[in-house]
Parts: structure tokens; C-alpha cells; sequence
């Protein structure tokens, strides 16, 4: 491999948006890089827009007439005079046209090549690439196939089985079938829904593996042929296929195991001449048997929980790559140094069959102090719309230990409020308590087959109940006295009332 | 001033006094309960330090606390006496309305249908995400007011259930 | 030594208030352990009060009449069955009378035996203890002294001098004093500081070293006998004699400095049998030449810098050594494996002689983020009284380097808005842009007598003002089109005035 | 409408015009200029994003870019025609008023004394420090309304400077 040219960043513009732009723009300012950002009309008033040093408008919130509009975003850059474009996750990051795009203008693409981008990108031919490696693969069909050779194939693989969207991600297009009778309406809703996230309604099947494990590796790779891996994360706590919680290390993960994983995925990079960060994701059964699922070529929501126990900036090794200068790590991280865990804080209801919820942020406490990370792109008048992903935040911890990462987290949550819409921070406290996660044992069907949102680990006390009786009587008869003009007067400005308390029966 | 507080099937019979006495199933409490913003409230009862977030739903109050969430139900003496009168407390909502603007992908029920509490009744595709809306009580579809392919607003009232014919 | 009896710590009561009691409850339930606040009426809404699993009312807003009431305090912790007292910074945590009350009562003070905060608390005893261990002073005279004998003492050892109060801490009671006329002045002002902070109007000079730097060394030592030290920490920026930022490691450290610095901090520590967290002032003059200041027998402000370099929790340290265990830092860290800066955000007005600015909080931005922490008292309705401490946060950032330290800090000030009273905010700003503080050359003079709020090392741009002069007359003219009831309808729900803009242009 | 803004002496005149056209000196400006929240502003001008905080004080508006604050005079027609009547815009107040509550340690001035700018006249002590409190402007003490020992509230009068007399 012939030495790289040195290649100049002053200027980066961001083509996405939310807490992973907000993520980004941090980055580049911590290097002393300027930033651009591109919004829509959703987005003029969001945290990405207001913080980046110059900010471009780019269309109407639907994202194919704005954040996928490859023209008006490297005419963005053109006019702003940004020498680079960082796509984060979603949106253009795997496109490899995007990437060969902003390439042929002469500005750098921060990712790989759009080589591996494409190789990657089609599961067929990423398949094919690893295979060559000698890396596993988990039985399955090509995409592109009718629905009757998929059902064919299907009762060769043998059921469950998982539809897959060709061009997918996020668990959108994804159903598990479990019987040959409910897989033609799965096929046809995979495929709707795939159309209309993707703009592509290809699927394909793969064998449904029991009880597996989703874990993935954390790949680095420079022009200059080096790569290295930087430990496992553990992200088999999902819902419809969508990750919730991720940690690093993985709970079920030993050093031989590591390391034979590390290799396999090195090995997967390489196969495609891999530079940037990337991902292998990997199915892990019972019986630590791990099969290649597939490559993940950008950055990964989950990626600050290897960075907390790296100490490893991925964001910044990305743009240092994407200079064609030496990455940092010299070597793969075998031994994590400490234990992290992420909460993807969505506006959903958790009560409510996690219906997502669309409103404006009223008010917001974040968690602070020791340990705590919060990635976010939200704040109190923020308006959720339902254009975009309804994940709004990330909260990390980090600990010596995992049950330190685990109780950092518990107290983290019970900091976090946010009010005006609902969020699934009540999923994840209810998580955090339960004693399978506790225990580190768990599968990818643990939250839809063993975990509910009305059983819990202990009742509520007697007090508890009591608390909540009281309180809501005296918030009722607060409401009562408003409504007939009684009000009681508020001795600070923040409305108060005692009953018989401390104060009162002093002065008595 | 009389309430009953009804959460989790246990009643709290819960009465504020015009000198400000409290007493709950007439035994004397003290509590400080103070609002510290819109919904959210810090309680000190004997100690014990609370932070609760109340909020109003259609069938009463939702209550937050230590991550956990009730659903209470407090009633005045005269909405105890109505209710004791109508042979019982008021039963969930059998409205289901769209919790956020989007497509209706599926109808699942017609008017006429008995359907039990959590069946699925509409598909609702918003935010790319295909969502499943349950009913809340079980009974017997009185309404279906939209169709497959329809876009809706939030809020807007899709299915009604009633109550089961005798 | 014989080896200490294990003790039993099942709740904490903290007797504190503010950000550090935030924090302690936070490391409480980090490691399990339950907590009790105390709080005045001022704090009825403070977090430290919400947040702990219990609270206890002590008393009306003056420290007086609450914190600093020790039958209040230990008779919180019997009501509440709480095992041990840990005191914070400030009110009792030097208090040898108090540490000593709660052991009587079978209660666990976390912190240092009272033998060892008498001995440090006392100038000329702490002076005694030291000296006997080779450890080099500051010439000066012991407390109690009439004004004429400090008088005389000062011609001796020579202007110009610092006089300080006897009970002194954060600044409180300190005078430097360049000329035999206005000592007397100096010590009457003095005294009558440190009679109203402390109730104890004792005061001594010590000769003021020009051109030096405020150096401290973190000690940790536990019942076993093992006392090591954690790194220095550079706390020069100083105002009217209190810390305003710190850092570590100190940009003026070299290994043999600290080296012989740390042995010099161990010596003084063992010089009163000293267990728990524990801090060694010193002054260090240009020519590296070093000076004993004093011993601080408990946690520091500032010691979240020295955390998040070492990645020690001293919190938990604390109450590890507490419990009677061994503390788990084996050997002093001669080599800080990152770089850390901390900013005090305090309530006072930087463009207005940072006069103290009292009122309602009524928004809060935190910074978030890789490399931030956040350790703060306060939220969104937060009344800030003139009873205590102007300080209500504090801000961190940790980094590879000083520069990416830096270059975050920056980046973390933009993002910390708080509105409703005004903040020293734009003071860090201007610090972290001044090429002195950017190449790490100031002593602790460097704020007051080369430092200015209005001299900045740029001057606004045209483009600056013109945006400037835009948005303030936008702003004026809406304000005049509401006083005329001629308000432009919003677009959403934020106001919205755009003029020319490109979809404006668009639609013609 | 027409406006003068005036910021370190530099004077920007302003012109919104009733179709929104926008001109600063005579040249045409295109900006965008958002309320986010109470004094809180985002503008996007030419890219180049921005956010400000607009706070009215006492001699005009103090506006906060950046980590600086700017002192700013935004004057009307009417208002610029009455500056210049009386010979010049309105200068720095010479009210000093507490900034908190507190007590009086010092008054370091008389009525009739004439004080510089930056001049220390009152000492205030709250928070446990003593606070300098220092004349906004010269000029010549007209009313001194405290004295040593008294505890004053926030915004009290304390020292008025009026103008030197000719």
C-alpha cells in the first residue's frame, strides 16, 4: 500500500443532524476545526444548527428533500468552503455514491472508501468477501429474490427465521417468522416498510438464531493498512430489533473469546482494505458459537461506550484517519479498563406499547457528576416531530466495575427528567432493576419475551402507596381550590403546601 | 374536605381538615408536598424524601415515582356518592385516538367486534415506525372511524369501545 | 498501628449543602449506600434536599442557625438511624469538636481523626508538626498576636505581606498588604471578615511571595498506615484570594518538582498520623523554590480535576478508608495519565466588579458531551439567596493534552447558558482565550493585576458588530411593535422574525 | 422605520422597511433572526450562526456573542432626533443601587464630592464578602441616602452621581 497523501481539514460540515451532529460539531471544535450544518425547516431552531460556526438550509423536513439530498449538501460545502463532510450514522453514511460524490468534488469524505462502503453495503457481495476469510456466516438468502424463492429457501434454513431489509438498519424492515403460514404478510410488511425508510423494498431471510447474543466489535483502520479492534460491546437489549442498551465490555465475553472475535473481525475489515472506524456485528449462541452478520462502515450510536473504556476519541481518530495521518491505538484493546453502559433515550411511552411521542420539551434536568455522559441534540422548547427518529438522547455511564457502571446508571436516571413528552427513561430504571440484566443474562429476545413494564422485582410498600395516595389527593385539592379561586397563598414563589408540618406546629 | 384514593385496588380514605390536619383512614399525617415545577413535586413524609411527577389521564392521575408509575384515581365525596350510585368507579376509556399524526396501515376490528384489553386494533405508521394501538378495556366496537390508507392528525379519535351488551 | 476495627456505614448523613453535598450523596448511591440530607428553610427545594432518600430540617437560612449547628446535625442523624457523618467542604468539615462529638456518639465521621484537624488547624501547631519533618514555611507570626505585635513582626520579615485570618478558608479574612501604612487598616478589615465567616477574628501575616504559584498536592491515607499522593493540582487563578480555576497537572511541574514536592506532602501528612482525603498547600516561587501553606484536613473544591486524571473517585475513597479499609491506591501518581481543568461558576457579575447577583435561575443549558463533567447544586427555579457561597457549579473537561483540555473548556462554556442572575461565565471565556493562561504563565496575581474583563486579545470584527447592531435593533423594533400591539404573527410557536430570508425569496 | 444602533462608537443606521427588506448604511441585509427563549437569540447571517443574549439594561441593551458583552444603544427617529435637541445621547447612570441585600460597611463619599469613573463609593458586605460598588460614570455626588451599620435591600438607592455643574 503506497503512503497516503497528507490531506487538509479547516472546515467540516456536518450532513446530519440531531445529538450524532451535535457529537460531531464537539469534536471538531475540540481539534479547532470550523463546522458547518445543514437543516431543514424542522431543524431550524435544533442544537446542531445553533452550534455549529456556520449553518446552511437545505429543504423541507422529509429527508429525501433534505438530509439524503446529496446536491444540496455538497453545494452546502462549496459554499461555505468546507474541506470535508462527516455523515455520522443513518442518512448518506452508507451511500456509497455519496461518498464517491463528495470525493469527485475534491472534498474528503470522513469514512472509508467508497469501495468498501458498496462491498459492505450489498449483503451478497460482503458476504462474499469474508467468506474468503474464513469467517462464519449465519445460513440465509441473497436479497433481491421473489417471494416464492424466499419461502422456498426458508423451508430449506429451517424456521425461525428473520426478514431482513436489504438496505436496512435500525431494525426498520425486520420481522421475526417463526411458522412457514406467517411469512408471506411478514415478507409484505417487511417490505413496505423498508420502501418507505430506505426507499428500497428488497429483503432478504437469514436464520433466526435462539437465545444468541448480538455483539460487535469496534474496528479502527488507517490508509496507512493498519487495523486494530477496540474490544466488544454487548447490544443484545433491543426491542423490534431496535438496540436500547449497549455496554462494553460484553457480560458474557472471556479473553479467548475476545480474542478469537477480534481476529474474525480484523480479518472482515481487511477483506474490504477498511480504513475509518467501523463495525463488525456478530450473532453469538449458547455455545459462544459466533457467526458475521454484517459491517457497519460509519460510526455507530453506541460508540461512546468504547470510548469510556478506551479512553480512545473515536470521533477524532476518524477525522485524523480521513487526514491520512497514523491513527492513534498501535495495538487492539484486549483489556477494557473500565465498564460502560448507554440508555437510548427515546420519546416513546413505555406504558403505551412505546408508542413514540411528538410534543415540545417543557423542561429537561440532566444527570451530571462523576461517570456521567450525556450525548443529546434536545432542549426545553424543543419541538419533536415526527420526521425523525424519536431517539433524542443518549445517557452513559462509567464505572470501575460493571455493577459501579450499573448503580452509576440507576442514579443517573432518577436525575434525568424530561417533561412535555414522554420518554422511556422509566423502561430503563425498570431494566436496571431487573435481576436477569443485573446478572448479565440475557438474549435479543429478552425484552419482548421476558421483560414487562408491570411486573417488577418488589412491590411497592405500604409507604409508597400511602406517598402516592397523599400526594395525589393534596394535587387534587389543590386543582379543586384553583378551579373555585381558594388559592392558597404561596409562601415562596414556587407553590407550597404543608399539613401540620414541622413549621406549623411551631408556631402554634 | 373528604377524598378516597383508589391505586392498585387499595383505597385511602384521605381527609384535609379546614385547620390543615391531615388524616388518612383517621389516623393524624404530616407531609410537606411541594411544587417544584410544572407536574413535578417533592414530598417529605417522616423523612422520606420523594420526587413524583403527576400528571392527568383520561381515567384519573398518572404518578411517578422511584421510576415506577401509578394509576391512581381520587375521588370527592361527591363524585364517591355518583359513583357508588352508577354501581361502581368510572372504567377506562374505550376511545383510542392517534397518539401522534401518521398513516393508518391497518384496521383490525369492525363495528360489532368484542375485543379484550390490549388487543390490537389499528397500525399506525409514524416516525418510519409501524405502532400497534391497543385497546385499553375490553367491550364491544361502537365506532370505526378510519380506514386503511387514511392519514390522521394526533388526536384524533379512531376507534370507540363500549361496554359488552347484557 | 494496630490494624483499625472494619466499621459498618449502611446511610450517610451529610451535613452539607450545595454542589459538594450533591456529589457525596451521588457517590453514596454509587456504591449503595443510603443518604440523609439536612437543609434550612433556603434549601427546602434544593437538590441536595430532593435527592437524598431522606432529609432532615435543622434550622433558618443563617449557617448559624443550621449547617453549622452540631446538636442539630448529630440529632438528624439519630432520627434517621444514619452510621456516619460525612461533613463536605466548608461549615463543619474542620470542625475538630464536631468530628470529635460524633464519635462519642458512635457515629463515623468520614474524614481525618479530630487530633489531626486540630494539629493542622492550628497555625502554629501545624507549623510545630511539619517543621520537625524538614518541610520548609513561609516566615511569618503565629495568630492571636495584639496589632502592634503583628506591626512590629511585619517590619522583620519585610514587605510586602499577606495577613490572613487564623480560622481562615476561600479567601475570607486575607489582605495582601505592600506598606507599613496600611496594615493597620488591613488588620482591622481582616479581623472583621473573619469574625462574621468563622465567628473567630484571630488573624497573622505571612510574607507574600511575588511572582508565586499556588500549588497543592491531594493526599490520600488510610488506617493501615499507608499514605500516598495523588498528582498536584495548579490553583494560581485567583481572585481577591480565592480559586477560580484549577487544573492537573500543573503546567510548571516537572518529574523532580514533583518528586520532591510529593515526598514533602507525605512527610507533612504523616506528621499527624493523617487518614482520609487531605490537601497540602503550598506556595512555589519562581525559582521552584516551595513553601508549606497549610494542610486542608478534608475534601477540596477542586478535587474532581485530580478524578478525572487518576481516575480515582475520592468520595468513595473517603468512605472506603472510613469503613476501616485499605484504600486502593497502592503508590502516589507521578504520572497523570490525562489533563483536567476546572472552572467555578459562580453567581456574580464579571463585567460589574463580580459583585454577587442574587435571584431565580430561569434557564439552564448544561454542557454535555465527551470529556465534560458537570458537578452542580442547582436547576431550572433555583433561588439563589445572599446567605451562602456565590458558587454553584462547577465545570470540568478532561483531556489528552492541556490544549485539548483547553480547547473542550472552551467548547463547554459556549454551551453553558444559565439566565435569570448573571455568572462568571464570560470571565472563563476571556481566561481560556488570554495568551498567558493558553501558555500556562501567571502566578497567583496574574487575575487581578493583568487580567481584564474589557481587554480582549481580539477585537470584534465588523461582521461581529454589524450582527450585533442587527439583533439588537430586530430586537428593539419588536419590542416596539408589541407596545403598539402590532405583533407579527409567529411562524411556530417560538417567535420567528426573519427578513429577506431565502424562503421569503423563494415565495415571491 | 428607521433606527440608529450604536455599539464602541461605531453607529450602524438601519432601515427595516414595511416589506421586510432590511438595510444596514443603504445596503440590503438578508438575516435570520429567531427568539429561542426569554433574551435568548439565534441568527444565521450570511452561514455564519450565532446566538445571543439581548438584556436590557439601564443605559440600553447589553447584548452577550461569543463570550463578549457589547453595550448597545438602538435609537428610533424620534428618540435620535431628541439626542441630538439635547446634545448627545444619554449617558451612563449615575445611580448606584445595591446589587443584593446586605449591609453597609463604608461610604466613601459625600454629597458634592466629584468622583472619576471606577471610583469606589460605597462598601457593601453580603455573602459573607465585602463588595466595592464603584461610580458607572464621573460627575458630582447629588444624594447620598445610606450611612455606615444600615442594612439596605436589593435595588435601594444608595449614591446618585449627577453631571459636574458648568
Amino acid at each position: 500500500m503506497k503512503t497516503p497523501e497528507t490531506r487538509n481539514i479547516q472546515k467540516v460540515l456536518v450532513a446530519n443532524r440531531g445529538e450524532i451532529a451535535v457529537r460531531i460539531i464537539r469534536a471538531c471544535r475540540d481539534v479547532g476545526i470550523a463546522t458547518v450544518a445543514v437543516y431543514s425547516d424542522a431543524d431550524r431552531t435544533a442544537l446542531h444548527t445553533r452550534h455549529a460556526d456556520e449553518a446552511v438550509y437545505i429543504g423541507t423536513p422529509p429527508p429525501r428533500e433534505s438530509y439524503l439530498r446529496m446536491d444540496k449538501i455538497i453545494e452546502a460545502a462549496k459554499k461555505t468552503g468546507a474541506d470535508a463532510i462527516h455523515p455520522g450514522y443513518g442518512f448518506l453514511a452508507e451511500n456509497a455514491d455519496f461518498a464517491q460524490q463528495v470525493a469527485d468534488e475534491g472534498l474528503v469524505f470522513i469514512g472509508p472508501s467508497p469501495q468498501a462502503i458498496a462491498t459492505m453495503g450489498d449483503k451478497q457481495s460482503a458476504r462474499a468477501a469474508v467468506a474468503k476469510y474464513g469467517v462464519r456466516l449465519i445460513p440465509g438468502t441473497e436479497a433481491g429474490l421473489h417471494d416464492d424463492d424466499i419461502i422456498a429457501a426458508a423451508d430449506k434454513i429451517g424456521y425461525p427465521v428473520m426478514v431482513k431489509a436489504a438496505a436496512g438498519g435500525g431494525g426498520k424492515g425486520m420481522r421475526p417468522v417463526h411458522t412457514p403460514e406467517e411469512l408471506p404478510a411478514a415478507l409484505a410488511n417487511a417490505r413496505r416498510e423498508a420502501e418507505s425508510a430506505f426507499g428500497n423494498g428488497e429483503v432478504y431471510i437469514e436464520k433466526l438464531l435462539v437465545g444468541a447474543r448480538h455483539i460487535e466489535f469496534q474496528i479502527l483502520g488507517d490508509m496507512h493498512g493498519n487495523i486494530v479492534h477496540l474490544g466488544e460491546r454487548e447490544c443484545s437489549i433491543q426491542r423490534r430489533n431496535q438496540k436500547v442498551v449497549e455496554e462494553a465490555p460484553s457480560p458474557f465475553m472471556d479473553d479467548d473469546l475476545r480474542q478469537k472475535m477480534g481476529e474474525m473481525a480484523i480479518a472482515a475489515a481487511q477483506s474490504v482494505g477498511y480504513y475509518n472506524a467501523g463495525t463488525i456485528e456478530c450473532m453469538v449462541d449458547k455455545d459462544r458459537n459466533y457467526y458475521f452478520l454484517e459491517m457497519n462502515t460509519r460510526l455507530q450510536v453506541e460508540h461512546p461506550v468504547t470510548e469510556l473504556v478506551t479512553g480512545i476519541d473515536i470521533v477524532k481518530e476518524q477525522i485524523r484517519i480521513a487526514r491520512g495521518r497514523r491513527m492513534t491505538p498501535t495495538e487492539s484493546v484486549l483489556s477494557p479498563r473500565a465498564w460502560a453502559i448507554e440508555c437510548r433515550i427515546n420519546a416513546e411511552d413505555p406504558y403505551n406499547n412505546y408508542i413514540p411521542s411528538i410534543g415540545r420539551i417543557t423542561t429537561i434536568t440532566t444527570p451530571k457528576g462523576p461517570g456521567v455522559r450525556v450525548d443529546s441534540g434536545v432542549f426545553v422548547g424543543y419541538e419533536i416531530t415526527p420526521y425523525y427518529d424519536s431517539m433524542i438522547a443518549k445517557l452513559i455511564t462509567v464505572g470501575e466495575t460493571r455493577n459501579e457502571a450499573l448503580l452509576r446508571m440507576r442514579r443517573a436516571l432518577s436525575e434525568y427528567i424530561i417533561m412535555g413528552v414522554k420518554t422511556n427513561i422509566p423502561f430503563h430504571i425498570n431494566l436496571m432493576n431487573s435481576v436477569s440484566f443485573i446478572a448479565g443474562q440475557f438474549d435479543t429476545r429478552f425484552i419482548e419475551e421476558r421483560f414487562s413494564m408491570t411486573t417488577y422485582e418488589q412491590e411497592p410498600t405500604d409507604t409508597d402507596l400511602e406517598i402516592v395516595a397523599l400526594a395525589s389527593t393534596l394535587y387534587s385539592h389543590r386543582k379543586r381550590q384553583q378551579a373555585s379561586q381558594v388559592v392558597a397563598p404561596a409562601k415562596r414563589d414556587t407553590s407550597n403546601w404543608k399539613w401540620v408540618t414541622r413549621w406549623e406546629r411551631l408556631r402554634k | 374536605m373528604k377524598y378516597v384514593a383508589i391505586i392498585n385496588d387499595r383505597r385511602f380514605e384521605i381527609e384535609i381538615l379546614r385547620d390543615g390536619t391531615l388524616t388518612v383512614n383517621g389516623e393524624p399525617r404530616d407531609i410537606d408536598f411541594l411544587e417544584i415545577a410544572e407536574s413535578r413535586f417533592s414530598v417529605i413524609k417522616d423523612y422520606r424524601s420523594s420526587e413524583l411527577v403527576i400528571e392527568e389521564s383520561a381515567s384519573g392521575l398518572q404518578v411517578l415515582m422511584d421510576g415506577r408509575i401509578y394509576e391512581v384515581q381520587v375521588l370527592d365525596e361527591r363524585a364517591l356518592l355518583m359513583a357508588n350510585r352508577k354501581g361502581g368507579i368510572k372504567s377506562k376509556t374505550g376511545e383510542v385516538v392517534a397518539p401522534m399524526p401518521g398513516l393508518i396501515i391497518e384496521v383490525k376490528v369492525n363495528v360489532g367486534d368484542i375485543v379484550h384489553e390490549g388487543q390490537t386494533l389499528v397500525i399506525l405508521e409514524s416516525m418510519k415506525m409501524q405502532n400497534e394501538l391497543k385497546a385499553a378495556r375490553e367491550g364491544q366496537v361502537t365506532s370505526v372511524a378510519v380506514s386503511k390508507g387514511q392519514t390522521v392528525d394526533k388526536g384524533a379519535t379512531l376507534i370507540v369501545v363500549g361496554d359488552v351488551p347484557a
